[in-house]
């Protein structure tokens, strides 16, 4: 099913390093760029929740070392395209931000585990913020195309964050923005308005990513009602193949301490395991 | 066609090169064919399972990096009831990587991995020993002889000892190592290092300190094998800050039979196979027939005379 | 206006930021002002005329460089003549860095070079001795006691023992310095490195081993300040890989009370003057009235929660 | 009478690190490159031998750590301009070949000690080779203005390696090219066409640069003929400013061999006292 550069006496990658030709890298707002790739399988058959390891170029006295985890906004197998939403925080983004088209970027994905659909659930509500609205916009898809209505309720500072609306209105989904700017984004009214989705019989899970008081949210609400969940986190990675051991963060599984790989157990884990902090 | 092969004490290697402990597993089948690997080393368990330690376990170095990752291990069991089989579905030898605070402990857990499908043990004799306060067995060529006689004396397998950087006489060692037993060593582990973020004041690891590697250690490794190479009978491992090709043939060079690739894969997860290709096109190029030949290979006498010398520099 | 001065023993320094031996001589006067400098601290001289190692000395290391510059050395008559009087022109302190082979010829050197123009005596006890079997006497804390000892005995100046990286307890040898009445330790000189030339299979120096400095070390002997700094109550002056005012805060952050400037020298000739510059600018901006405020002020307990642990990561 | 950008406490530097505009940077031809810097004092103030000390910049994989040493080709303080010209032969001159217009290069310099011209002198033969045309080329300037005549021999494998000449015949000197191509070049024609040179009082004293064979030469037909010389040298250089001895050569001394630092006691070195290789 997928090719790679590196085939080799009948070996078939499940992720590649590949060189991938920037065809654009705009800015979506202030804070944001839309990075696109072009790409063949296996990068295109990135799934939802999956990321790649992206290998940032020097730029002025930059140097980044380590490759830097970007969530695949979007993979795109007929256009032949992988996607990407980043923040320009640091050496490595700041790097990501002086492509243009034609320049060539390393990459190395798809990597980690993603977002899983049961076939029992026939709706789902999404919450996520900041860097977070990046990593579930392919739910919008996935859902869609499995028939699983989703409600998104998308958390930002200001109205030009709300990234990816359209994107969730486009597959079918109910959107919600709420804002920092008018007071909407605070954790007690989002927990009024997940509460008011549960007694509508619109969430049989939950999917959130981004902030770590929409996580510890969540989970209260998950826990409460009886609700399975799936978010999606960070860590800082070196390897990200679940070689290095740095990429780890605690879960609570019956009660004990576990510690688990972001880049190889998740990006994904069950919501009741995750810890805030 | 380039002969690859090389010979580490009783065992034959495809190809000399190979992941360093830590810094490979399971996961980079899913990029690199593995069976194109020299060997497969595995990352150093204890005997009891660890938690390892606190984040940032790792930090960006200049041209390298720092980790204190620890010893996070799921102990013996797991490993010998999982990884031990995941390998033992390829073709190249499976070397363990073990570690303990105290002789006997080692000489425990060589005696638990040496099962079938393992094929070398190497000793992380870098960590420190708890008989003598807490300084690395390797820090001293005594704590290094008694800890691989003990070694020696426990398991039949061919054993590697992985010394540590992080000592005055990297040499002496050695041969404290070879008079005990070891069939090669490794070297080297990390370099004790640290970094402190100058807007925070705090430490970039949470462990404060931690081990160096990547390319900013490689001339200071080199030197080491160099001198371990021309101090011991015993093949010599090299293992420091090899991205490259010509990394590697700058260690075959300097004295070392093989070579272990460490992060450079975490920065290209095609590190291993490219150093593989790498390496059979420089002897290819150069009318090398076997790699072996390079091993040791500097050139040390005052440079020729010759045309070359017409020029002014 | 911050207060950049710093104490080092009995001197005081205007600003903690001074040459690292070596790589200074009279002929910065011809890019920067000498007069804004700490100290001045001049290239190590041993008691009789030498040549110094054959060339190639340096090589590039990735972000770093090697050297076997030796110690070609005129003697201490010329050094008497015309050295000492050149910097006596100028503000700053002189340091003078002196080496031997043996504790005997230390100590006459010392007294030797107790002349009027000259604030300290660096140490630079990092070359072979040859009554320990060709060891740098700073690689054990017996040898450097000994030779410390004598130098204590020999010159009524504040004396500094300048320490070697290749050792494994760097801090033990601090601590040997210390009690042997050393009034600072400078950590460190450069880490034993080579490099080979991977097409001629020669080494890239003429004397196959050298030293690594530049940035490539910063890590590691950043490290070892901070070990010395815990290790030992009398100041220490951190030296190894700084080439801005962010370096230089580092190190004292780690618990250095002053730092020297080598190989970025050689790639910037203002990086003496632009890391002073800097310094005062770092205090300035975070409010920090004196540079010695910031020295052994790393912060190690965990981090602190609050607003920061809102992002996800 | 220099002014710097480090101008502190009334201090004037002789030598100074600038971040200097690139006016131009073309090929000369299949081998050498021709740059041009805009600058003002000290850089303009730069002597006939002196060097600057090239901050290359990183291009590729190639990350040149040491600065690279070039003799001022030229140093034009009316049209504010200093001049270089340079072969690529490693990473740091690849880097320099890829400036263009517009790009600022740091440099350090003038630096080292030059030619000096003897009051006493009316003609001087100079004899250079490959990269030694663009050191020695200042002395045509140089010495039209001390009145002494010049004849230049430049030696090179092919016409069109033969660079300096039309300067040279600018400055009122007679050119001699010799090729490797038609055999002219070699030492015993060279030393014939020196030695009449002599014969006809055309040659109180001698320059010389580039080649250890032309160097070897020059050598013993001054000690032949009493005739002094001066030879601009190189050897590799890390500091450019004789602070760590890297760059040292063997001189020979009244009978004893010393050791000098390229870049202080030179470049440029009396031809009596340089030895060949
Ligand atoms: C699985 C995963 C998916 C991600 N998806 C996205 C995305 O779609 N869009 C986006 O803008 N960002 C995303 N991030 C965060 C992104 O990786 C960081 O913003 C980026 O690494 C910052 O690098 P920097 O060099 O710009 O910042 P610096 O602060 O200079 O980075 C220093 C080091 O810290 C690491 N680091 C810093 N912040 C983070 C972080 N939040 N998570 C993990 N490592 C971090 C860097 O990788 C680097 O190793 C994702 C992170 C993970 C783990
Ligand atoms: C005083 C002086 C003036 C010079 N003037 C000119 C000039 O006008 N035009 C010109 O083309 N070249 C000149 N050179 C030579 C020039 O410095 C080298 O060609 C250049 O350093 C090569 O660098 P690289 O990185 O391209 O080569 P690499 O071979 O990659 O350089 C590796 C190392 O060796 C050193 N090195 C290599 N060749 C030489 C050399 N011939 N001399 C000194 N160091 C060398 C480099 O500086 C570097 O440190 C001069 C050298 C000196 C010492
Ligand atoms: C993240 C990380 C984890 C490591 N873990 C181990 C380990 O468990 N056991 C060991 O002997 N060495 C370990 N090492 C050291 C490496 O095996 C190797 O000796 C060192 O990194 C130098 O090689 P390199 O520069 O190629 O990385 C680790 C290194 C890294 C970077
Ligand atoms: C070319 C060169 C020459 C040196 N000579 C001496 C010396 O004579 N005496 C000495 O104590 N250290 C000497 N050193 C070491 C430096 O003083 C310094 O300890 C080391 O370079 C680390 O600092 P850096 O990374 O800032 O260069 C020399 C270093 C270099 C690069
Ligand atoms: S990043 Fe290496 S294990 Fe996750
Ligand atoms: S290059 Fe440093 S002394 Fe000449």
């Amino acid at each position: 099913m997928s090719t790679t550069a590196l085939a080799d006496r009948g070996y078939q990658a499940e992720a590649a390093e590949l060189e991938l030709p920037v065809v654009s890298n705009l800015p979506v707002n202030g804070e944001y760029r839309h990075l696109v790739l072009e790409a063949g399988a296996p990068a295109t058959l990135a799934e939802a929740g999956q990321f790649f390891h992206l290998l940032c170029p020097a730029s002025g006295a930059d140097r980044p070392f380590f490759r830097r985890p970007m969530s695949t906004y979007r993979a795109d197998r007929a256009a032949g395209r992988i996607e990407f939403l980043y923040k320009v925080t640091g050496a490595g983004t700041r790097g990501l931000a002086t492509l243009v088209p034609g320049d060539r970027l390393n990459v190395v994905g798809p990597l980690g585990t993603g977002f899983r659909l049961d076939p029992a659930w026939a709706s789902i509500v999404v919450l996520g913020r900041g860097v977070g609205l990046a990593t579930l916009a392919p739910l919008a898809e996935l859902a869609a195309s499995a028939g699983v209505r989703v409600t998104a309720i998308l958390s930002a500072r200001s109205p030009d964050l709300v990234m990816s609306a359209d994107r969730f209105r486009a597959a079918g989904a109910e959107v919600f923005p709420v804002l920092d700017s008018d007071g909407s984004s605070d954790p007690g009214r989002v927990g009024k308005l997940v509460s008011g989705l549960v007694r509508l019989g619109r969430a049989d899970a939950f999917f959130t990513c981004g902030s770590n008081r929409l996580l510890a949210l969540m989970k209260r609400l998950g826990r409460e009602h009886g609700i399975p969940g799936q978010v999606a986190l960070e860590q800082q990675m070196a390897c990200g193949l679940g070689m290095c051991f740095c990429c780890v963060r605690a879960f609570e599984v019956e009660g004990r301490h576990v510690s688990r790989r972001v880049c190889w157990d998740g990006p994904v884990f069950p919501l009741e395991e995750a810890v805030s902090w | 066609m380039v002969d690859l092969s090389v010979r580490i004490g009783g065992l034959t290697l495809a190809n000399p090169v190979m992941p360093a402990s830590g810094t490979f597993a399971e996961g980079l089948a899913r990029v690199i064919p593995l069976d194109r690997l020299g060997a497969f080393v595995t990352k150093t368990i204890m005997r009891e399972p660890r938690a390892g330690n606190p984040v940032p376990r790792v930090a960006e170095a200049g041209d390298g990096m720092l980790n204190s990752i620890g010893i996070p291990s799921k102990g013996v069991a797991p490993f010998l009831a999982e990884t031990v089989p995941f390998y033992r579905g390829y073709g190249p030898p499976l070397v363990v990587s073990i570690s303990a605070h105290s002789a006997d402990e080692f000489a425990v857990l060589a005696r638990e991995v040496t099962v079938e499908g393992v094929a070398a043990i190497e000793a992380n004799i870098s960590c420190p020993n708890i008989e003598a306060d807490g300084r690395a067995f390797a820090m001293e060529p005594g704590t290094t002889a008694a800890v691989v006689e003990r070694l020696r004396a426990a398991t039949p397998l061919p054993l590697w000892a992985k010394l540590t950087p992080n000592t005055g006489d990297v040499a002496a060692v050695a041969r404290a190592a070879e008079a005990a037993g070891a069939d090669a060593v490794v070297v080297a582990n990390t370099i004790l290092a640290m970094s402190i973020n100058v807007e925070s004041f705090r430490p970039t690891l949470g462990n404060v300190m931690g081990g160096l590697s990547g390319p900013a250690v490689k001339p200071i490794i080199l030197r080491m094998v160099y001198q371990c190479a021309r101090a011991v009978g015993i093949p010599v491992i090299g293992c420091g800050g090899i991205s490259t090709a010509d990394d590697a043939v700058e260690y075959l060079l300097a004295g070392a039979s093989a070579v272990q690739v460490g992060t450079a894969s975490f920065i290209h997860p095609t590190a291993l196979t490219s150093v593989i290709d790498g390496l059979e096109g420089f002897c290819a190029r150069r009318g090398i027939d076997r790699v072996a030949d390079l091993v040791g290979a500097v050139a040390e006498g005052p440079v020729a005379e010759g045309p070359a010398a017409e020029v002014a520099w």
